[in-house]
């Protein structure tokens, strides 16, 4: 199956390792990434103000490039997935900014008919994850891993609509099938204090600090995320246990992590 | 600034109905930026109800959430109280010279590692 | 030449439980409406059949209103869910029919509501008086 | 043709006052059908009725019109003056000249000339109203009782009482619901156990009551006076009338791991049990999911140590069929799944406990033996916080919570802290709400009681989250008085879940054509002035299927139901309304449309054989129209595509000549 493929700015630089992974993963899954041609910054953030329109354009365009590939879109960052989803969401149910979108927009108009994915979902509704497992080849057994989802892979739920907000479980059955033990632990949808560690740190550290006490008192000895800024945060305020990328992990229980023949 | 005008200003941006609260301060109680914060999420819907806006638009309080939606996930009657603070945060950095954050400070604040999302993130948030 | 005034003809359904109940408080409370309007009791507003509002219309009623209880409060408990439900096809259709949407009107009146039933009656007279006369349904043969 | 008389009411100077009744009179004179037409003073008085029935005999009436006061003031007297004068009292029609003519009208010639419109109305009416007769039908005089708990068991007791045979049809093994797993009770801390089981005793010994536990409701038939309702008993594995409830068989049982409900999974239980000591009927039951005997045949010990010889692996679900009067609804409720809410890490952590669940932990018979202890470590937690209003008053989405207030969850939280700091002082005790709500008898003084002098910690605000770490529970809330948000480390957290009804309910409803809410609480026929019937004709509801209750109003809901049904069961026939809906047979194609919108469902479709015109017959689905059900709204009427269906009393044909009178 072919996916339409948003990198996002990040991925291309600071988290490369969450996209190299992530296309190295889908091609043992049989799963075709074909990147958006010329895609634009995400931006980051979703604006919920409703007459913020500028700003979600870029999304728009990807948008409307994976509909007219007629493809669904997927992403791996979970803030492009955010904005993307919550901007597909709102031209779904806003007309007032559908239509100030569409002025935007040449010719053909888009109304929100492309199915927005994260990798996480795509794995999970597309390939499957017994699909997954049966590719396994170097099952990551005995390791206790601790999913971090953070805000952005799952809130607003009723845009997002991944899986339960409060009790998640995609990452952790992703988890099960590499072969690991998954370690579960009430912090993993709390957030990291995101780019607000721009401004004050102090305030990211305090949560930060707080997501990886709580994983490691589960008995966490490694946190994976989808998110490049939960990555950074975590890190750098001082996590004593390694946090990497969900796919980094995919990609090696797939055999594929040493290849680097990119 | 006429107190009326203001909130049908953020009732309109944000699309919060903010009668639909009922005063239980969950928004609060799962805030993770609370400690940062002269106004918290149950002030915010108050206060904007009241048309009291100007005093929340000086705060430093808009540029601590963290736009994590935890107050929009667990509020009991769906009120959304993260919508409003953006929407009071967008009326202010829309306001000529109101940027908080401005190009020339940005490099100071990298450092090797920080990603680029957070530099976006940060920009979205801070500036027009 | 000098016009005699001319009077709106005026067919109330009301229900049996609420709206009839609602336009005799207005007669206990002697809330004024005007006499063009005539009460029909029907045990239900469901009980009204669009047949009933077409034949007035054909003749020559100027103007039809249905009154039943509250959403909720129907004595036969979902009665006036369907009254609200057929009343917004049959208004559609008369409308396309050219019957103005002013001429009918579906009102939710109960036996407490002896002002409300007095305040929409004078209000929906006026509405359809000053619509004039209703030609569009009339069946010339009804006609003496 | 009918031999109309009119007669038209002055009501003094109310209707003579703006209404010249001698014209009217005079006009109506001349209508078709009308052979007298008079007016009098009062209409009403033993005089004016005497000249109705001296005019029905003049003049040899068939009809009556009079134009009077509303018909909701006096129809019912006319009426009986019609049948004194040996008229079908159907056979009257009001036209009303007061209420909605001469009070609402100020001139005298605006008045007498929509007095004059009324009265033809009326008169073309009644130029078509035939007598109608009343039906009739006879009361089964026996009532089923639809769930065993302190409602059902209420509801039974009363009934009994009055000298009618009720059966309670219980689903769980035993009946005492929600009330048998309670400890303490508000606002008078008894013993739950001390009040209820005595009365689970009083229906075992009662003559007039039978259980059908472990049993339930499979179908229903019939209406109001003579439902036939079918009763799945289902097997128990064990002959109940030759069960002693000794429990050899339970001390025996080697399959001991299964998860007791009855102490909310807390502990375990054998697959042969009796939930409880005081289990009404005391008789074992073989949970055939964990049987090793019922799953592959092997053991059988319970019937080698069962003296009585009551234990039959053979057994077979019963389906009985019984006859009833009157059927009282008593499911009941239960708390929500906290599925949804594990903000409170319900699910992470085995010291997020439910109040149910705290309720059989503090509760001598329950798992820790009254101690309480927390479920993981089984230690004594020194801080506990409860927290309000778990999934009630929330309104943000359907499938998280409940938009409406519990009601119950103020009181037994602040018994709960109540208890917990009399029999542990050491204990700091914790409660976030968002409002206190505490009105009945007893109920704020008992709550301010635990704030001033057990020293609970009342905290206005929400708990945002919790997290389980190490063997605390971190709990973030706000303190919104304070302004604070707090950060308290708890040994256990006890959630307010929301209660909501018996998934069996909404099933049930469905069979009995009884209405429900969104909320799938039962509707009650009026909300202030019917409370405990069911809009459906001999259905009551009793206990918190109608909403949610505390054990008080309970129990003087199902005392008030069984009123209801001692009142229908003491009569000997039912008299019916007689203007109800009638199907045209020939008329009638079988769509089902009028069957579709009928809230009672007295529409039942028969096939009939119908002799067509070359003397062949021919069998067709029609409606058939039950007049004991049917309330008469009209409803189908209109939906009825072939005009097939008509109301009596309330006809097409005689509402089409009002309008036509009115419209002339």
């Amino acid at each position: 199956m072919k996916f339409s493929y948003f990198p996002g700015c990040t991925l291309k630089n600071k988290a490369k390792d969450l996209d190299i992974y992530a296309r190295r993963s889908a091609e043992v899954l049989g799963i075709t990434l074909e990147e958006i041609e010329n895609w634009q910054c995400c931006g980051g953030v979703f604006s919920t103000a409703k007459d913020e329109v500028a700003t979600k354009l870029s999304s728009v365009r990807a948008l409307k490039e994976a509909k007219s590939k007629d493809q669904p879109l997927v992403s791996v960052c979970s803030a492009c997935h955010n904005v993307i989803k919550q901007t597909n969401h709102a031209i779904q149910t806003d007309k007032e900014f559908a239509d100030k979108v569409n002025r935007y927009m040449a010719e053909e108009p888009y109304n929100g008919e492309t199915q927005v994915y994260h990798y996480l979902e795509m794995l999970r509704d597309v390939a499957g994850f017994d699909a997954v497992k049966a590719k396994v080849v170097n099952p990551l057994k005995g390791k206790k891993i601790a999913a971090y989802y953070g805000c952005l892979l799952l809130r607003p739920n009723s845009v997002m609509k991944m899986d339960d907000p409060e009790n998640p479980k995609i990452m952790e059955d992703l988890i099960k099938a590499m072969g690991a033990d998954a370690v579960v632990y009430a912090n993993r949808n709390e957030c990291c204090g995101g780019y607000v560690s721009f401004e004050s740190p102090e305030l990211a550290k305090k949560k930060s600090l707080a997501v990886v006490e709580n994983a490691k008192a589960a008995g966490a000895e490694m946190i994976i995320t989808a998110c490049p800024l939960c990555k950074y945060n975590l890190i750098k305020n001082g996590a004593d246990i390694p946090v990497v990328y969900f796919t980094e992990l995919l990609a090696e229980a797939l055999g594929v992590k040493e290849d680097t023949n990119e | 600034m006429n107190k009326e005008y203001l909130r049908d200003e953020m009732l309109r941006m944000s699309g919060v109905n903010p009668k639909k609260c009922m005063k239980c301060g969950k928004c609060s109680a799962t805030c993770p930026a609370y400690d940062e914060m002269e106004y918290h999420p149950h002030q915010f819907v108050s206060m904007v109800e009241k048309g009291d806006i100007e005093p929340l638009m000086k705060s430093e309080s808009l540029y601590r959430c963290l736009t994590c939606f935890a107050c929009v996930d667990r509020c009991p009657r769906g009120v959304e109280p993260a919508k409003l603070i953006e929407a009071v945060r967008l009326s202010v950095i829309r306001q000529q010279g109101a940027n908080r954050l401005k190009a020339d400070d940005v490099p100071a604040k990298l450092d090797d590692d920080m990603p680029q999302q957070a530099i976006v993130s940060a920009f979205r948030k801070y500036s027009k | 030449m000098q016009m005699k005034e001319y009077k709106p003809l005026i067919v109330a359904f009301c229900c049996n439980w609420c709206s009839y109940a609602g336009a005799d408080l207005a007669g206990n409370n002697r809330l004024n409406y005007p006499a063009d309007v005539k009460i029909i009791r029907v045990p239900c507003s469901c009980r009204v059949n669009p047949m009933f509002i077409l034949r007035a219309f054909q003749k020559g009623a100027d103007g039809v209103i249905i009154c039943g209880c509250h959403p909720g409060d129907c004595h036969y408990t979902s009665g006036n869910y369907y009254t609200r439900r057929r009343m917004a096809a049959l208004f559609s259709m008369l409308d396309f029919l050219g019957i103005e949407r002013e001429r009918t009107r579906v009102e939710w009146v109960s036996a407490a509501e002896g002002a409300k039933f007095a305040a929409t009656m004078n209000d929906f007279a006026e509405k359809v008086a000053a619509l004039g006369e209703n030609k569009r349904l009339e069946d010339l043969r009804c006609k003496k | 043709m009918q031999r109309i008389g009119v007669f038209v009411c002055w009501c003094g100077s109310n209707i003579a006052g703006t209404v010249d009744v001698q014209a009217v009179s005079e006009a109506l004179k001349n209508e078709p059908g009308v052979v007298y037409s008079t007016n009098y003073q009062y209409m009403c008085s033993q005089a004016g009725q005497d000249m109705i029935k001296n005019a029905v005999k003049e003049h040899n009436l068939t009809g009556i019109v009079v134009c009077s006061c509303s018909p909701r003031m006096h129809e019912a007297t006319f009426r009986k003056t019609a049948a004194a004068a040996g008229l079908n009292p159907y056979m009257v029609e009001i036209a009303n000249i007061r209420e909605q003519c001469s009070w609402v009208h100020k001139e005298m010639p605006i008045g007498t000339e929509k007095a004059i419109i009324l009265g033809k109305a009326a008169i073309a009416k009644v130029n078509l109203n035939t007598p109608l007769i009343p039906g009739e039908s006879p009361v089964t005089k026996r009532a089923l009782v639809i769930g065993g708990g302190i409602a059902g068991i209420q509801t039974a007791l009363d009934i009994a009482d009055a000298g009618f045979p009720v059966d309670i049809v219980e689903k769980q093994p035993t009946i005492g619901g929600k009330m048998a797993q309670l400890d303490k009770t508000f606002p008078t801390l008894d013993c739950a156990a001390c009040i209820l089981t005595p009365k689970m005793v009083d229906v075992a010994q009662n003559d007039k009551i039978r259980i059908f536990s472990y049993s339930e409701v499979a179908e229903v038939g019939g209406f109001v006076g003579n439902f036939d309702v079918k009763i799945k008993r289902r097997a128990r594995y064990v002959k109940e009338d030759v069960c002693t409830g000794c429990g050899a068989c339970v001390e025996k049982c080697p399959m001991k791991k299964v998860p007791n409900e009855f102490n909310l999974g807390m502990d375990n239980r054998t697959a042969i049990y009796i939930p409880f000591a005081q289990a009404v009927p005391k008789v074992a039951t073989i949970d055939p999911n964990h049987c090793n005997m019922l799953k592959n045949g092997k053991c059988g010990l319970c019937a080698k140590v069962c003296a009585a010889g009551a234990i039959d692996y053979k057994q077979q679900d019963e389906i009985i069929e019984e006859k009833y009067g009157a059927i009282v609804v008593a499911t009941g409720f239960n708390p929500i799944s906290m599925d949804k809410f594990d903000e409170y890490a319900y699910n992470q952590s085995k010291d997020v406990i439910t109040s149910l669940e705290f309720e059989r932990l503090t509760n001598a018979a329950g798992p820790t033996a009254g101690k309480l202890l927390r479920p993981s470590d089984h230690k004594h937690p020194h801080t506990i916080v409860f927290v309000q209003c778990v999934g009630s008053r929330c309104a943000a989405c359907a499938e998280k919570g409940k938009e409406y207030c519990s009601k119950i969850c103020c009181m037994y939280t602040a018994k709960h802290a109540m208890l917990t700091r009399d029999k542990y002082p050491d204990t700091e005790v914790y409660v976030f709400y968002i409002d206190v709500r505490t009105p009945g008898k007893n109920f704020d003084e008992f709550y301010r009681r635990a704030v001033e002098e057990y020293g609970v910690h009342y905290i206005k605000g929400m708990v945002g989250k919790v997290v389980p770490e190490g063997d605390k529970l971190k709990v973030q809330a706000s303190d919104l008085l304070d302004n604070k948000q707090l950060h308290i480390d708890a040994d256990l957290v006890v959630l307010a879940a929301a209660i909501e009804p018996d998934k069996s309910a909404r099933p049930l409803a469905t069979m009995l054509t009884a209405s429900m809410d969104t909320n799938d609480f039962f509707t009650e026929a009026h909300p202030k002035l019917r409370p405990v019937e069911s809009p459906t004709a001999g259905v009551f509801l009793s206990g918190t299927c109608q909403g949610p209750k505390d054990i008080p109003e309970t129990v003087s809901q199902a005392g008030a139901a069984a009123s209801k049904v001692i009142g229908l069961l003491a009569k000997d026939k039912l008299t019916g309304n007689p203007c109800v809906a009638n199907s045209d047979e020939l008329m009638c194609n079988g769509c089902s449309s009028c069957q579709r919108v009928c809230p009672y469902g007295a529409i039942s479709y028969i096939d009939k054989e119908f002799r067509m015109p070359d003397r062949t017959t021919k069998i067709r689905r029609v409606a058939s129209v039950n007049p004991a059900v049917c309330q008469g709204c009209g409803a189908c009427t209109v939906a009825c595509p072939s005009g097939a269906m008509d109301l009596k009393g309330f006809a097409n044909e005689q509402i089409m000549a009002e309008v036509d009178a009115i419209c002339k």
